[in-house]
């Protein structure tokens, strides 16, 4: 450092060397570009076709996008796509449904009361984790190989996530808006209605993400029970059969599905999230 | 309506926050409350308003509120504490709703507390749209709203910046001036506790103690006439606290 | 030695495989063999076309046709064949369907079904019945359940109306009083049930590997029909060979409890792997209608005639 | 309010009324209580095994609890205990490594480039929300009955959360801290290293945390292809067999699998993140 | 050195944020930036330091640095940027080791840097354990380490309390006095620009514009001694900024 006792300058600027300063910053802010991800996906599509057509990817492994497009259309024209789609979104919707409600319900619960809490969280945390399709057994017993195990199935696996999802929502309610809604003399339950509810709407939110993807994952596990229709019971048909452009269209058909599932979630979030800043 | 601190003290588990203390808030007062870092001073707080409760002593209320007061204690937080999902509008109404207060009673009182506040263009914004000045004037707005016998601030200017701190400052003094509130304000920025105290109630450090009470006898809206004055007693403070405040600031965090 | 590796199951009808490994049948016509278990039938058909095996029994299934239409696996002898006299698959029903009047095959017209998944032997026997009796499967209600376990579990609580089953778990039901025969697929006419296969790049390139196997394998289904087949002529040699089975399936019980079940499973297996090529194409036709297998296949690109005399 | 000039009291205190402040605070703080959740377990506990002994619980419909532990004892004694989970650690510990390992490179990537985030967001987006059971088919086809394809299903099934988990990871560091490494002119790499790697830790073992549970929950599903020993080809073999008892168990086994799992990633943060307030 | 800001302006996409600002930072002397909140301070930090561009004008260094300087233009920011999961020693070694000091080397240095910034008793704590104050010192023993030309400070006590201000400021002066740095110093806080600043550049709100530039000429050691004079100063900033400020408090955020 200048030792000098006066804040002056040694230098005359115009005998100084004089340079713009060096230029350090930019960088660590990797974009989603508009641009970037039609382009992979086309030249990824273009390869894999490419390579089906050329030999490189035998059928057995892999059918060609085309091949498997066209499986798809063969359903759209057949006009059981409809009756596959119908099958599965009841199922996804009574179950996430059914999960969301009962999950909303002890979340809640577990959210606010320390007894509850106590019970639920650990009993939550041993049975979340259990995979549901070692359990069709016990819901083919229990509900029958009808309609309901499917449901049922479904509700399982988005129940533990909402209670989970729910409970952490309301932990992390900032507890100064809790204290200001008490120092105002709100009430017990103008508080939970007012305070806590839309505080942990955001967590709720992300939470009904999560559920409604493993809803559609337990898709699959659900029809394999005894369905006729269903995209998972279609998918399943085509791994049994080896029928590789089927089970690709399947699978693409469960991709768009979580894919918009995730996108009305999205606009709900913006619609109701708005107040976030 | 005064307040009476009785002998309070208080631990959290092994730590002892508070030792004895004894003041009384008198109606109509502004009273200050400094201290250094982590002495108990928003402790001390929620016991006033009655959030917490003490380990020892009590917090009296002397004589009734007033009746038209729906919330005689009412709180002023340093993070405003607005609800971001409701409106200026809805944010005031939130504390009115449940005294059954809706409709056009409500939208009288609003209107007024936001006419009182300056706010007046500003009832449909929400909260992230807003400066945080503005939003510690929502924040005020909504606490006159219930009539409070008593304000209760912790650091109410600590999260804005100096300019605005500046602004408010003024404001506060101006509806004093107009309304004459009584208040416990913490804060432990002297420059506050001298503008806007009547009275400096003066913290040591955790467990925090009474260490003085100093009276400012100079008029709220002649203060920045006389300041020399404040200044003479700002530094009293500040030798009151200083070696108080570099302790408390060497110390380690749960180590 | 050439060394190969064969898929099985531990299934009592895959005993020639362990028959010929035991005795050395294999080792006698130099073949270096390892024995590769799976749970269930369709991986193995896979594991040929993914050059994990090169030998496996299995039942005609919709993937297998599929995994033949793609050049990967061919049929080169028949196995387990439905014939009068010898067990065989048992149509059963649950005990209500039975007390509401469902006593005959005739009678499933119209109800509910269980089997694995559709394309399965399950579900061709169904379409058997059906068509032996003069209606489609589309008459009936089919519960494709995934697991044998499933099924009879659905059975048992009356979920399903019927369904078949091998022989040794229909008396095991049906003596349990939880549920009831009304019929065998035997009775239904011809039907190649299993059938010996490999991958078409043995067929083509190691023919000599392959006739060798199926010389060893002929000899392992010959001498299991000889003393399972009636197994009153020499007690001793069939108490031998249950002891050779039970060092491979249901090795989890003790042998007494094992024995009952093994002798019971005594199926029929066609003699010098003789292939039924009239009853596979008859399959072959029905899965086709059905969409259960690709259009485009032909019974030349299933069957390689050249390892094992054909009937019919 | 009291309409004084001046700041003083209008009541003497003798004459006025005398009470404490209302105490109105309180609530809403729900704990995890070290008393409930035991008291909780024993109690379903024994619910469940009277209701077995006296018959309220057809033991078709669930085993009573000593049942899936003579079950499971029997596991132990006969020495396959050992067998399983051997087989069934081996598969999970590949294919998590191996998932990790590659979801870390490519998280990385997508964490900073802008061209890989193209590419790798849209494309994780599409396949992360696929059934791995609906792959299972092709699996078998590409990776054998062997190991491999089973390490595949939980290498697959642990890669998407955990590319998802580090680029988030590495979004959330603290640009603050990025920018005062530019501001001393430290290098990318050093950057990357000292900065955003630590700072994105706490993201990775919260994503190693889902990834190891999704991995256990994918073993059922891998040890569906054609595996001898392993907890999910057990548990598959139980439900197979109808065998309640040892369907429970097997589950229980993999619950405890997962609490343990969660454990250790619960000790290693403790461990690795001392330095977070 | 010296640096030079020639003809800055610049604009994120339409807005503009800062508008022809042109002034010189000498060797050896504390500059003041202060402004109303939002009107480009920070950003105007940015672009002294080299971690943004301008769209026009550029930043020129008059002169080399000195040779010893390791990172001649150094930061040192409100929100501390220490690494939480390094002790106070691995937050100064982690700015030597890219220039290849460690072992004795950076022993020594770091020594020094604590020592002269009071930290030598906590060089193996960790951030968390420090209060906000000690952090602050940590951050700027940091800076010293590397020897810099021009510390660039933006708001460096305004994440502080008023008390823990104080100290530091009287740290900042005496600092000054031992070791006459060159700093740019942001703020919004018009105490901290009299106390400290030889001169004080005056922006306007958004698009910020220089309004004007004071100079003060009483030298730091003797401010205190003179707080008439300073509130003087502080008095005619206060009433440039006033209703600027009050105008940047009203403004509805991104409505
Ligand atoms: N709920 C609580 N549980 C345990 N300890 C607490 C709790 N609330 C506060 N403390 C501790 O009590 C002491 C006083 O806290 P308090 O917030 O009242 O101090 P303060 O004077 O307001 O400090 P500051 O000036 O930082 O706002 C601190 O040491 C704090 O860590
Ligand atoms: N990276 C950015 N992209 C877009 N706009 C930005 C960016 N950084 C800052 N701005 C905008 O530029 C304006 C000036 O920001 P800046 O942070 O420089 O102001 P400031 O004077 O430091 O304010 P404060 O007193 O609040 O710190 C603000 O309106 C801000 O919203
Ligand atoms: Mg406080
Ligand atoms: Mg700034």
């Amino acid at each position: 450092m200048p030792d000098l006792d006066t804040p002056t300058t040694v230098q005359t600027p115009s005998a100084a060397a004089v340079k713009p300063v060096p230029y350090r910053g930019g960088g660590f802010a990797p974009r989603p570009s508009r641009l970037v991800a039609p382009i992979f996906f086309v030249l990824l599509f273009s390869l894999w076709e490419a390579g089906s057509r050329f030999g490189w990817i035998s059928p057995i492994v892999l059918p060609a996008p085309s091949e498997a497009f066209q499986a798809f259309m063969d359903l759209v024209n057949s006009g059981q796509l409809v009756l596959h789609l119908e099958a599965s979104l009841m199922r996804l919707a009574l179950g996430w449904v059914g999960g969301t409600v009962l999950g909303l319900a002890v979340g809640l619960a577990a959210g606010l009361f320390t007894l509850a809490r106590g019970g639920i969280v650990p009993f939550v945390a041993a049975f979340f984790p259990i995979p549901k399709i070692a359990l069709l057994p016990v819901f083919i017993i229990w509900f029958g190989i009808g309609e309901e195990s499917k449901v049922a199935t479904i509700l399982f696996g988005t129940f533990f996530p909402t209670v989970i999802a729910v409970y952490g929502g309301v932990d992390n309610v900032d507890r100064g808006l809790i204290r200001m809604g008490q120092s105002f003399n709100l009430g017990w339950w103008s508080i939970v209605r007012k305070i806590i509810l839309p505080g942990a709407l955001p967590a709720l939110l992300s939470g009904f993400r999560i559920s409604a993807s493993i809803a559609i994952i337990l898709l699959v596990a659900a029809e394999m029970i005894g369905a006729e229709y269903g995209i998972g019971a279609y998918i399943l048909l085509a791994g049994n059969l080896m029928a590789m452009d089927q089970l690709v269209a399947g699978v693409a058909i469960l991709s768009l599905l979580g894919l918009s599932v995730s996108w009305l979630i999205g606009r709900a979030e913006k619609i109701f999230l708005r107040w976030r800043a | 309506m005064d307040l009476k601190l009785d002998g309070i003290s208080h631990a959290y588990d092994a730590t002892r926050v508070l030792n004895n203390i004894d003041f009384t808030i008198k109606a109509g007062q502004i009273i200050c409350i400094i201290g250094p870092s982590g002495c108990g001073k928003s402790t001390l707080l929620r016991f006033i308003g009655g959030l917490e409760r003490p380990t020892e002593g009590q917090v009296l209320q002397i004589g009734d509120p007033p009746a038209e007061s729906l919330n005689p204690l009412t709180y002023i937080f340093q993070d405003f504490a607005l609800l971001p999902w409701r409106t200026v509008r809805g944010n005031i109404s939130l504390v009115l709703e449940d005294h059954g207060i809706r409709g056009t009673e409500a939208d009288t009182i609003i209107n007024d507390v936001l006419a009182r506040t300056k706010l007046s263009d500003f009832g449909a914004a929400l909260p992230k749209q807003l400066s945080g000045g503005m939003k510690q004037r929502v924040a005020i707005a909504r606490a006159l709203a219930v009539k409070p016998a008593c304000l209760l601030m912790d650091e109410p200017l600590s999260a804005l910046d100096s300019q605005t701190r500046e602004l408010l400052m003024d404001d506060l003094v101006d509806l004093w001036l107009k309304e004459k509130y009584t208040a416990c304000y913490v804060t432990h920025n002297l420059n506050e506790a001298v503008r806007l105290g009547h009275r400096v109630v003066v913290l040591s450090r955790r467990p925090g103690q009474v260490r003085d009470i100093v009276d400012i006898d100079i008029p709220l809206e002649d203060r920045l006439k006389h300041p020399a004055l404040l200044q003479e007693k700002q530094d009293y403070l500040w030798n009151l606290m200083r070696e108080e405040a570099r302790a408390a600031d060497l110390e380690l965090l749960d180590a | 030695d050439d060394k190969i590796t064969i898929g099985a199951l531990r299934f009592t009808s895959h005993a020639p495989s362990f028959i010929a490994y035991e005795k050395g049948y294999f080792k006698e016509e130099g073949l270096d063999v390892e024995l590769k278990f799976f749970q269930a039938a369709q991986p193995v058909a896979v594991a040929i076309a993914s050059g994990d095996i090169d030998f496996g029994v299995t039942a005609m299934t919709g993937g297998f046709f599929s995994l033949a239409d793609k050049g990967a696996v061919k049929v080169i002898g028949g196995m387990m064949a439905e014939k009068q006299g010898f067990p065989g698959n048992v149509i059963l029903a649950s005990n209500a369907a039975y007390d509401a009047g469902l006593t005959t095959p005739a009678d499933l017209k119209g109800k509910s079904w269980a089997m694995t998944q559709q394309g399965s032997s399950f579900h061709y026997m169904a379409g058997l019945i059906a068509e032996k009796n003069g209606f489609t499967t589309a008459d009936m209600q089919l519960k494709a359940l995934q697991k044998v376990g499933a099924m009879i579990g659905a059975l048992k609580s009356g979920q399903v109306d019927a369904m078949a089953i091998v022989p040794h778990i229909a008396a095991g039901l049906v003596k349990g009083g939880a549920a009831k025969e009304i019929g065998r697929v035997q009775n239904l006419g011809d039907y190649q049930v299993t059938t010996i296969f490999t991958s078409t790049r043995n067929t083509e390139e190691k023919q000599d590997m392959v006739k060798r196997f199926m010389r060893a394998y002929s000899k392992g289904i010959a001498d299991y029909l000889a003393v399972m087949g009636d197994q009153k002529k020499d007690p001793a040699a069939t108490e031998a060979m249950v002891d050779l089975i039970h060092k491979y399936v249901y090795t989890d019980r003790p042998r007494e409890k094992a024995a009952p079940s093994i002798k019971a499973g005594a199926v029929y297996l066609s003699e010098g792997a003789a292939l039924n090529t009239k009853d596979i194409a008859a399959q072959l036709a029905w899965f086709q209608k059905n969409n259960l297998a690709p259009a485009s296949l032909t019974l030349e690109k299933l069957v390689d005639t050249n390892f094992a005399d054909t009937t019919n």
